[in-house]
Formats: structure tokens, C-alpha cells, sequence
């Protein structure tokens, strides 16, 4: 048994380490929820016997934020270091290392990418768990200096119609969750005014017990007025802005580096953080002022291990030291230990590095924005972090091993996975047209993105739903134009498809990033970068660890191919639940560059007689597509990706894009060419003749339902198609027409769709209520 | 039968009440002597059912489901005949 | 020293004042982002403003106070408890006020609009939750019902395609809806009507009208005309590229525009 | 001395109740028995005063002033000693 701990100060333990043999160093872990290996609780011990001492328990609790897995990515860095993040590209101005990544916009402004998961607090509140993920991204964003202009929302449940009776103790229905998160954002980005314009919805049985929140946000910042997460000079001042601590939010990032269980629902109360969404927007508006006007040297958000981790972060950044007096911390509640105090994950507050002249111009600011800014340490040279509590030393380690970190090689294996093909024989194809589009996964998302303000600020130009009011459809990116004196643009799309994920973690990755490249140049951007947040079960678990392998080298080759670097991201480890660990989800965003706005193209069809082509092979690749998964069946090849060929498709397509010839255009992903096509005709309200005798070599249903990637849609006015088709290697399946219903022909396949049933059915996929 | 249930829910203690901080703070901008907002939601839920206890019964299955959170919220039915 | 001509009142939460305040300029009237603070006088001097200095008050879109209690109920509490009279009194003047979206909201917490006879201080009306009961961002038509100080340019009758983004837009006199509705015909101070692309009126129909307002109320103004609080945001549709639908129509810019060219060329007459 | 009051917020008679309706159509989504749902908005107060009357008539101040809309809202005040 540990002994008892020794009061250092009414407050304050040391904890008896010293003595300790490795049983009772487990315990200790176990019982303070610290989430430390035994080799991790020894090698503490040592640094500790080095010291002479014993450690408190503010030193005990800095060391298990600061070494979980959510701060330090040990099971994860040396993998990435081999794949996403090797991968350079000249525009990367900083990348990878700071909350958000940085990439040149134009020569005096850059944009600015961050991607975050909160996974596990939106399992138990859904509703605050996803408010202050969206809370927490924009403040990495801001911590650059950047101006937060969109947020992004990629989103994972289980099946909405999953049967409560089969849900496990604990575990809230997927519908439950669905609702809290969308409207948790909703509020909260709402509230604060930046606009959500891009997003996505994935269902899978594999999420139920886990569901997934990631949320992305794009800021644009002018160069010289770039900020970094790290302490100034020595004697520069540490100013604490925003909200007051309290005892929500900790060991939040503990909890994130473990799998949840039935209790989780009554013991992890206090991980949820809260969100206050009316401090923040104050919050936002002073430190980019201050930021502005020149007054900080460094600015770092509160994140995962609150203010032990962003003051020992911004010291070590800075190769300083710094002291922290903890009594200087405004509370929320009486009574909490110094150690709470060090840890608490409280929303809303910022890390501030200031000049101690320039103390009271800082002050006015946030005063005037009603936001309080308090003093709380100062910067010093001792590469240690130390904080003072009542005037004694509560703790003092020195920064190379508070954050030097822990890193495991650990060992993986890949899964093999089935890949024959599977023997059905072929459905009823218009059936299967309507079960596509009535299916969760495809149908419409209108009643999700009108619930966000995707246009505040004016400066939303291609809206998430596109076409004629009223009757508009999916887009494939939205594009934002930041700046008011310049047309130049920025694309931004949410894209992963965890069954092919699933079915083959490399080539599903690989294609997240085909999508990722397809959507920004169906607007007519040119793809520019990407960050990803990597969500996978149990790292210590050899076949999830090969998932996630795999993953990032099929992440690593498609995006090299592209020339697309990642410049930001999350690894979000121990998403298990009773039903095992979740799909492999590498969720990415892409980011497109475009010269100018005013040509971006949307995804509705225009104008009937028009004509309609297709760009990128049709391929047998049904593993993991809908098609299958609506008729049961496992096996069969996942879409594989041919980067040559989409370039070649990309450039061709950007190309004529730039001629002005194209007047509409669609990837085609998930559902396959059928559905892809339809979106576009609700769009424009038109409908569409196809003829697919033209693809070659394969059965019809393949045509309607491959997910092959490196395709598009493309809508081409007659008199255009000539020059279209001598400049493309795309090939024309069908027009446009007035009346309003599909034809289907192929090799003695024909038959045809009213269009407002096949809009029914896709209106009515996602039962919002 | 029917039953008006009254669903009262709370946020539990520690959990910070956004709403009732902002109000707190614009009543004593108005120059209230106000020390503490707290915001409750309540629902008056007319239902059928056989006897006060299913009712009841309903309710609670009600909360669980939908209505409340029991990570964050307290909640408390009371239930009268209609 | 050529005075500035817009105030743009903004508190925390209010988040459109920056395109509203560039919507001004683009029409040459000169603008500025003023906290409610300011007003109110608890700043210091060199910060504070004079209402008497501008010619209009804007109150632009947002969750002003995060639009607890109800929207805009909190920012019309703490203009009513510090500068109502003044505000009266600018509008007896005959300088403009204008509320967008939670601007309209709060005018109607004060009573300002539709500020039947002269009782300020006291809603008379109210704009309440979506009939839906969910935020809509989404662009919507309007018909142009009547003139006023704010939109002298825009033909009687004319149509627009403006965006709105709220979740409490529905414009009802609660109890006594026929009766004050009555009453607000009779004084013809409807300015805008949710309506069909046709220009046929919404009736009501989700979505064309996208809140459920009582008569398909979409803006409305007070006796004089220099009262106007309206739910959509014409400074989201400045220019063309920021229609819903630019992509596929020919607008020669954007709808919102001739709202502020009206206000513009109306402030040059007072 | 030290008062809690409880302010209870209802819609008017007659005024559509848009939470309630969308609430009422998910429960039944759900298979609830329920007949109609009404949503009501209470503020928990607390406020210093010399007697229980002026706490009431400070809550009462600003439920006039804040918290109530008389155009489409009814509101009661519940006094009693913290
Ligand atoms: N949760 C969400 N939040 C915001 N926008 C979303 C969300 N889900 C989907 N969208 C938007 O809906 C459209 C269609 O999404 P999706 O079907 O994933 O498109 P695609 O398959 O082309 O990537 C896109 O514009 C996307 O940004
Ligand atoms: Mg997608």
C-alpha cells in the first residue's frame, strides 16, 4: 500500500513516490485516475529519486496531462512522422507544430487550418461536448492571430433507427446524440458569427457506443501579423484572459486517452467541459485587437491539460522558463486544490505572453470588450516551470521532461480483411435508385446546414446547398472570400468514407483523399492543403494499431501524389465502446485556392438540353459501397486510386473550367455516378436522359452504383461541345431536359423516374425530429 | 386516464449555467440586487395512461430518452390527474 | 471635420455589424462600429458617443447577450434603462432607426415598432420562435408592401431575394392578433412580405415564408416611416456573387443594395 | 437579507407553443402516449432585499422590464427566504 501523502500545505500532498515498488506505483495511478503505464509511473520515479524528493500531487497530475495521449501523440508520432507529416509543399509557411497550420494565401495574407476531435465529451453531453469543440477550435485559430472565417463539422453516429432495447447501459441513442451535437453547434458557432459551411454525416453500427465530433475552422491572418504559442522574452508577463476556472473539464485529456465504459456516464462528469459561448466572442474580438496593435509576444488557447499544459508549452516553445502563482487564478468555486486549479480544462481562456510595458494597454482592451485579464506569472530563463501556491512551491520540473514526453514504438499487425467478391443477384434498379437516396448516409442534409448561419459575415460566395431557391442541392465545397479588396478565394469541403475504411483502411484513406481533391476542383479550386484528425480504437491493440498504419500510409501516398501536404491535425485514440473499436476514420478537410470567386461553379444543373459527361473511369469497385451494404453483402474491392489519371482529369477539368465551359459540375462518391447525377438534377429542378452504353465493359448496376474515384459529373452547354470534348478525355452519357424525370438506357436497360419522388425519397433520408 | 405530467429539469450543481450567468449579469446592469440567476426548463406533458404510476412511468422513460441528460441535469416529474 | 453619418450599435453577440458597417460605406455613407457602452456613458470620455452626432441608428444581426431570455430582449433592457428618451427623441427628429434581424427584435422589445400611439417603452408585439421551432439560414423572397425612409428607391411592389438567418422571426401580436393587425394596415406600415418568386404571398407556406409570421410579415415600419425593423439581411446580398443562386441567374448586383442607395439618398434630404 | 424567488414564464393562451409542438411531435415519433406539450421557462432568483414585498416587487420590476413579453407571455412570481 502507498503510505499516506505528507501535507505540503492544507491543499497540497506530497506524494509518497520514492519507496514505492512497481505494484504499488500501478495502484497509485489507478487510484488517482492518472492514466500511467508502470513504465511511465518509473520513469517519474527516477526523475524524481534524480531531484532528491518526492513529487506533489500538482507535479504528479502536470505529468499525466502532459504525458497522455491526447497531449503527447506517443503511440502515434513516430508513425506520422514516416507518413503525414513527411510530406512538404512550398506554400507551408508553418505547419504541424502549433495548434493550427499555416499556409500562404497570398503575399500579404495567409490562411490559417485547424482540426480538432471531441469524441468523448459529446458521447456524454452531447449538446456542451460538441459547443466546445467548436469553442476550443476557434480558439486554436485565434491563438495565431487569425481571424476565425468557417467552421467545418464532420460528424459520425450510430444507425439513427438502431434499437433501443440494444443499446448497452449508459449509452445514448445515436438519435439522441445526433440532435445534441448538430444543435450544440449550431448554438454555439451561431452565437459566436462565424459561419459553418462544410461538414459531413456518417452512420455506422461501429459508432454507436462511440460517436465521433471533429470540428475544423479556416482563419485568415496577415502575415506580419502572425502570432506564436510561445512565451515572449524573459520578464514578459503571463496574462490569463477569458473565464474563470472551475472544476469543470478535468482530467479531460486523461479521459480522452481512454476507452469509455458503462460508468463513464456517472464518473466522468467532471471531464465535460462547458461551453459559454457569450465570453468567447468578446474573448475573440480582444485578443485579435491586442494581437493587432502589437501588444503580445506570444498567445496559446487553453486546451487538453488547461494551464499546465499551455504555460509549460509556451515556456518550452520559447526555450524560457516560467512561474505561475495559482492564487492569482480568478475561480469559479470555492475550495478547489491547486492541483485542479493547474489541470481544470474551463473554456473560454487564453495564455497571453505580454511586454510588462505594455501591461495596461492590454488591460483597456479587454476591458472595454468586458473580458477580465489577469496577471498570473511572468517569464523567466530557468527552462523550468514552477508554480507558487500561497507562496510555496508546489511545483518545479524542468521542461525537457515534463514534455520531452513518452514515446512507443508499439507493435501492429494488419487485419486482412475480405476481399472476394461477393454472388448476389441484381436488384430491382429502381428500387435500389430510391433506397439509395432514402439512405442516411446519402440523403439530403438540408435540415442540418440551414440550421447553422453558413453565411454570416457576407463573405460565404458558394453556399453548402447550391442550385435554384428552394430546390437546391449538395454542393461539393463551399467557398469563402476572406479579404474585401480581393476576388481570390478559398475552397473548403469534409470528406472520409469510413466503410471503405473499414474495408480496406489503406485504400479507404487513400480515397479520402481522392474525394478530398474531387470536391475542391468540382468548384473550380485548385487543391491546396488538408488537415486530418485521425479517430481509431485502442492504439495498445495490435490489429487497431495496423488500422491506423495502414491509414496513414494510404493518406501518405495519395497525398504525396497530389501534392497536397497536411498541415494541421488530431489523433483521437480509444474510440471503443461495448461493440469494439470504431470504423477507421481518418476525417480530412481539404482546402482549394481559387484566383478568382466569381468562377466558381456550382453542382445544379443549369438549363435543359444541355449535355452531360463523365471524366474518370467506371471501375468493378463495390467493397464497401453503399450498394452492398443496402443488399448485405461483405467482400469485394474498394475503390483503389489512380493518381495519375485524376490529375490528369483535374487539370483538364480546371482547364475548361477556366474556358467557361462548364456549367456545372459534380464528384461522384458515395451512392455511385446515379446519385451524383441526381443531386445535380434537383439542383436545377431538370431532368436528365442517360445513356450508359457508352462506359465500357461493364454490367449496368456497376455503371450506376461503383464508388471508383477520380470521376466527375460534368454539365456542358451544346454549343460548348466540341471545345469541351476536344480539350477532356470525358465521355458523354446523356442531357439535360425539361422534363421532369430520369431515363435510364443501357445495352436494353430502359426505364424511367418521375423526379419529385426521387426527391422525396432523398428529402426524407435524415429524420431530423 | 389522462395525467398532466410537470418535468422540471435542473442543471446539476458545478455545471455552468450560461443562460442563467448572462441574465445575472444583465439584471444587475439593470441594477437589480441580484446574487444568483439559476435557469430550469420545465415541460407540461399531457399524456394518457392507465394509472398515475404508468404515467409516471412513461415520463421518467421520457427523460431518459429525450428530455434531460443525467450528465449534466437533475430532473424531477410530478404528475397530477387532468 | 465631416461628420459620420451611420451609428452602428453593436454589444456582445451581435455579430453583423462589420458587413452591416460596409454596407454603409459602399453606398457613401460613412459608418461606425459603436458599443452600446458608449452610448450609455460607461466608458471613458475620449470613448464615449453622442446619438445627436449620426443621422441613423442601425441595430444589425447577432445573438445579442446570446439571445437568452429572448432574442434581442436583454440588449432592448439595457437601451431602455439608459438612452430610450434619447432614441425618442432622435426619432422625433426624424433621424432614422433600423434594426436587422435581432435590431428588429430589439425594436420590438421597446416598443418602437410598431409604436402605436407613441407608447414606447412597452412591446406591443412580439417575434417569437420559428413556427418550426428551428434556426433557418436560407434566402427567402420579399415583397415590397410600402415606402419609407428606407427604401424610397425600391418600387412598390417590387421583388427581392433576400437571405434570413434566425431561430425567433415569427411576428405575432399574441392575443389580439386580428385586432392590431387591423391596425397596422390601416396605418399601412407593412414594408415587407415573405411571397413566392411569382410574387405571390408566402400565406404562410414553409418554406417561402420561413417562420410562420402572422400576414407573411417580414419588415415593418412605424407612422412616420423612420422606424424600420425587418428580419432579413439585405447587407448579406450586397452584391450579385452573394445570392443564393448567383451561379445559375443573371443579378446585376445584389438585392440588398437598393435598401442602402435608399437610405443613402434619404440621409442627403435630412 | 437574502430571498430566492422563483419566476415561472408561460406562453399566453392562444399563443402557438413552437418547442412544445416540435417536442410533442418527438415524443410521439417515440410512441409516447402524449396528448400536447407545454413549455415553461422558470428563473431561479437570488436576490437581497429588506422584506419579502420588496423582493417581489424587484422580481416583478424585472419581469417587466427582461423577462416576460406581456404581449405573448404570462408570468408569476414565487417568493420565499433563502
Ligand atoms: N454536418 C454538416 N455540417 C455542415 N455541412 C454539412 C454537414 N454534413 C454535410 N454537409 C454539407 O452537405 C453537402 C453534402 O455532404 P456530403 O454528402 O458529405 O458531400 P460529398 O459526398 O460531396 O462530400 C456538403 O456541402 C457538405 O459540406
Ligand atoms: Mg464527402
Amino acid at each position: 500500500m502507498p503510505k499516506p501523502c505528507a501535507k505540503i500545505l492544507d491543499a497540497v500532498y506530497e506524494v509518497n513516490l520514492l519507496d514505492l515498488v512497481d505494484s504499488e506505483l500501478e495502484k497509485l495511478s489507478a487510484e488517482k485516475s492518472l492514466g500511467l503505464s508502470l513504465g511511465e509511473m518509473r520513469k517519474i520515479q527516477n526523475y524524481f529519486i534524480e531531484e532528491g524528493r518526492n513529487p506533489s500531487d500538482v507535479e504528479l497530475e502536470a505529468l499525466a496531462q502532459s504525458w497522455s495521449e491526447h497531449c503527447c501523440y506517443k503511440s502515434s508520432r513516430p508513425i506520422l512522422k514516416k507518413t503525414v507529416f513527411n510530406i512538404s509543399a512550398p506554400q507551408n509557411i508553418c505547419v504541424i507544430s502549433e495548434d493550427a497550420g499555416l499556409v500562404d494565401f497570398n503575399s500579404e495574407y495567409a490562411y490559417v487550418v485547424a482540426l480538432e476531435s471531441h469524441n468523448h465529451p459529446s458521447a456524454l453531453d452531447p449538446y456542451g461536448g460538441a459547443a466546445t469543440g467548436i469553442g476550443g477550435v476557434l480558439r486554436d485559430v485565434v491563438c495565431m492571430g487569425a481571424k476565425p472565417i468557417a467552421l467545418i463539422d464532420p460528424l459520425f453516429f450510430g444507425p439513427l433507427n438502431y434499437p433501443e432495447k440494444k443499446l448497452s447501459k449508459g449509452v445514448k441513442h445515436p438519435r439522441y446524440l445526433f440532435k445534441g451535437v448538430v444543435s450544440g453547434i449550431a448554438d454555439y458557432g451561431n452565437r459566436v458569427g462565424v459561419p459553418t459551411v462544410a461538414g459531413m454525416v456518417e452512420f455506422d453500427e461501429s459508432y454507436v457506443s462511440n460517436c465521433l465530433v471533429n470540428v475544423g475552422c479556416v482563419g485568415i491572418v496577415k502575415k506580419k501579423e502572425i502570432i506564436h504559442s510561445r512565451a515572449g522574452n524573459v520578464g514578459d508577463i503571463y496574462v490569463l484572459a477569458g473565464g474563470k476556472t472551475g472544476r469543470d473539464g478535468i482530467h479531460g485529456v486523461t479521459f480522452a486517452s481512454a476507452e469509455l465504459d458503462a460508468e463513464s456516464e456517472e464518473k466522468d462528469i467532471p471531464a465535460v467541459q462547458l461551453g459559454y459561448a457569450i465570453m468567447k466572442e468578446p474573448l475573440m474580438h480582444a485578443c485579435l485587437e491586442a494581437n493587432r496593435k502589437g501588444l503580445l509576444t506570444g498567445m496559446k488557447d487553453f486546451g487538453g491539460g488547461g494551464l499546465s499544459c499551455v504555460s509549460s508549452e509556451m515556456a518550452y516553445a520559447g526555450g524560457k522558463g516560467a512561474v505561475v502563482d495559482l492564487d492569482k487564478i480568478p475561480l469559479k468555486q470555492e475550495g478547489m486544490f491547486p492541483w485542479e486549479i493547474w489541470v481544470s480544462e474551463s473554456q473560454e481562456r487564453m495564455l497571453l505572453s505580454v511586454r510588462p510595458v505594455d501591461i495596461e494597454k492590454v488591460r483597456e482592451i479587454f476591458d472595454f470588450w468586458d473580458v477580465p485579464a489577469t496577471i498570473i506569472g511572468e517569464v523567466n530563463d530557468t527552462k523550468r516551470i514552477t508554480a507558487t501556491y500561497k507562496g510555496k512551491i508546489v511545483l518545479d520540473m524542468d521542461l525537457g521532461f515534463l514534455l520531452g514526453g513518452v514515446v512507443y514504438e508499439r507493435p501492429y499487425k494488419l487485419i486482412p480483411r475480405n476481399t472476394s467478391e461477393p454472388q448476389y443477384s441484381i436488384p430491382d434498379l429502381s428500387e435500389m435508385i430510391h433506397a439509395l437516396l432514402n439512405s442516411p448516409r446519402i440523403g439530403s442534409r438540408e435540415g442540418i446546414i440551414r440550421g447553422y448561419d453558413f453565411e454570416v459575415g457576407g463573405y460565404t460566395i458558394l453556399k453548402p446547398m447550391q442550385g435554384l431557391v428552394n430546390s437546391q442541392t449538395h454542393g461539393d465545397a463551399a467557398v469563402l472570400k476572406p479579404l474585401k479588396e480581393s476576388f481570390q478565394g478559398l475552397a473548403v469541403t469534409a470528406d472520409v468514407n469510413p466503410l471503405l475504411c473499414k474495408h480496406d483502411p489503406y485504400w479507404g484513406a487513400a480515397s479520402a483523399v481522392d474525394e478530398v481533391v474531387r470536391n475542391l476542383v468540382a468548384v473550380n479550386s485548385v487543391p491546396h492543403s488538408m488537415a486530418d484528425c485521425l479517430n481509431f480504437g485502442n492504439p495498445e491493440k495490435e490489429g487497431c494499431l495496423g488500422d491506423f498504419v495502414d491509414c496513414c500510409e494510404g493518406l501518405h501516398f495519395a497525398a504525396s501524389a497530389y501534392c497536397m501536404s497536411f498541415v494541421s491535425g488530431n489523433v483521437s485514440f480509444y474510440n471503443e465502446g461495448a461493440y469494439g473499436a470504431i470504423a477507421p476514420t481518418p476525417a480530412l478537410i481539404g482546402i482549394g485556392i481559387m484566383p478568382d470567386v466569381r468562377n466558381s461553379i456550382s453542382s445544379d444543373l443549369k438549363k435543359e438540353d444541355n449535355l452531360l459527361y463523365l471524366v474518370g473511369d467506371s471501375k468493378h469497385e463495390l467493397g464497401g459501397s453503399e450498394y452492398y451494404r443496402l443488399l448485405g453483402l461483405e467482400g469485394g474491392r474498394v475503390p483503389r486510386t489512380y493518381p495519375r489519371e485524376t490529375l490528369k482529369g483535374m487539370n483538364s477539368l480546371l482547364n475548361v473550367m477556366d474556358k467557361k465551359l462548364v456549367r456545372s459540375c459534380h464528384d461522384i462518391s458515395t451512392g455511385g455516378l446515379i446519385v451524383s447525377a441526381l443531386e445535380m438534377a434537383f439542383g436545377g429542378n431538370l431532368g436528365l436522359d442517360l445513356d450508359l452504353g457508352v462506359i465500357p465493359n461493364l454490367r449496368t448496376d456497376i455503371k450506376l452504383f461503383s464508388e471508383s474515384n477520380g470521376r466527375w459529373l460534368v454539365e456542358v452547354g451544346e454549343d460548348d461541345a466540341e471545345e469541351f470534348e476536344s480539350t477532356t478525355s470525358a465521355i458523354k452519357i446523356g442531357n439535360t431536359r425539361k422534363e421532369k424525370s430520369l431515363r435510364i438506357k443501357d445495352n436494353g436497360t430502359d426505364f424511367t423516374l418521375p423526379l419529385n419522388k426521387l426527391r422525396e425519397s432523398w428529402d426524407t433520408a435524415l429524420e431530423m425530429e | 386516464m389522462i395525467f398532466q405530467a410537470e418535468v422540471r429539469i435542473e442543471l446539476k450543481p458545478g455545471v455552468i449555467d450560461a443562460e442563467g450567468e448572462t441574465i445575472h449579469k444583465s439584471l444587475k446592469l439593470l441594477s437589480y440586487p441580484v446574487v444568483n440567476v439559476n435557469t430550469v426548463k420545465v415541460y407540461v406533458i399531457t399524456l394518457e395512461a392507465d394509472s398515475s404510476e404508468d404515467a409516471k412511468k412513461e415520463i421518467d422513460g421520457a427523460c431518459r430518452r429525450l428530455l434531460a441528460n443525467p450528465v449534466i441535469q437533475n430532473y424531477s416529474i410530478h404528475i397530477e390527474n387532468a | 471635420m465631416k461628420m459620420t453619418e451611420a451609428c452602428i450599435l453593436y454589444m456582445e453577440g451581435t455579430n453583423c455589424e462589420e458587413e452591416t458597417k460596409q454596407a454603409f460605406e459602399e453606398v457613401g455613407v460613412s459608418a461606425e462600429l459603436v458599443h452600446l457602452k458608449q452610448l450609455t456613458g460607461d466608458v471613458s470620455k475620449n470613448l464615449e458617443r453622442n446619438l445627436f452626432d449620426y443621422r441613423i441608428l442601425m441595430i444589425p444581426g447577432g445573438w445579442s447577450a446570446g439571445d437568452y431570455v429572448r432574442a434581442g430582449s436583454i440588449f432592448a433592457a439595457r437601451i431602455k434603462s439608459k438612452i430610450l428618451k434619447e432614441i425618442k427623441e432622435f426619432i422625433g427628429n426624424g433621424y432614422l432607426v433600423g434594426g436587422i434581424c435581432t435590431g428588429f427584435q430589439v425594436l420590438t422589445e421597446l416598443g418602437l415598432l410598431p409604436g402605436f400611439d407613441g407608447a414606447y417603452g412597452v412591446p406591443q408585439a412580439a417575434l417569437t420562435t420559428n413556427l418550426n421551432s428551428a434556426f433557418q439560414c436560407r434566402p427567402v423572397y420579399l415583397k415590397h408592401n410600402r415606402k419609407c425612409a428606407f427604401t424610397q428607391k425600391i418600387g412598390v411592389g417590387r421583388i427581392l431575394q433576400v437571405p434570413v438567418a434566425h431561430a425567433e422571426g415569427r411576428f405575432i401580436f399574441g392575443e389580439n392578433n386580428q385586432m392590431y393587425l387591423e391596425k397596422l394596415l390601416d396605418n399601412d406600415q407593412v414594408v415587407f412580405r415573405y411571397c413566392f418568386p411569382s410574387g405571390e404571398f408566402a400565406g404562410g407556406k414553409f418554406p417561402e415564408n420561413p417562420n410562420g409570421s402572422l400576414f407573411d410579415i417580414a419588415g415593418i415600419c412605424n407612422l412616420e416611416g423612420n422606424v424600420l425593423g425587418m428580419m432579413p439581411h439585405p447587407e448579406r446580398v450586397m452584391d450579385s456573387i452573394q445570392h443564393a443562386d448567383w451561379t445559375r441567374t443573371q443579378h446585376d448586383t445584389g438585392d440588398g443594395r437598393i435598401f442602402f442607395e435608399s437610405i443613402a439618398e434619404h440621409l442627403k434630404k435630412i
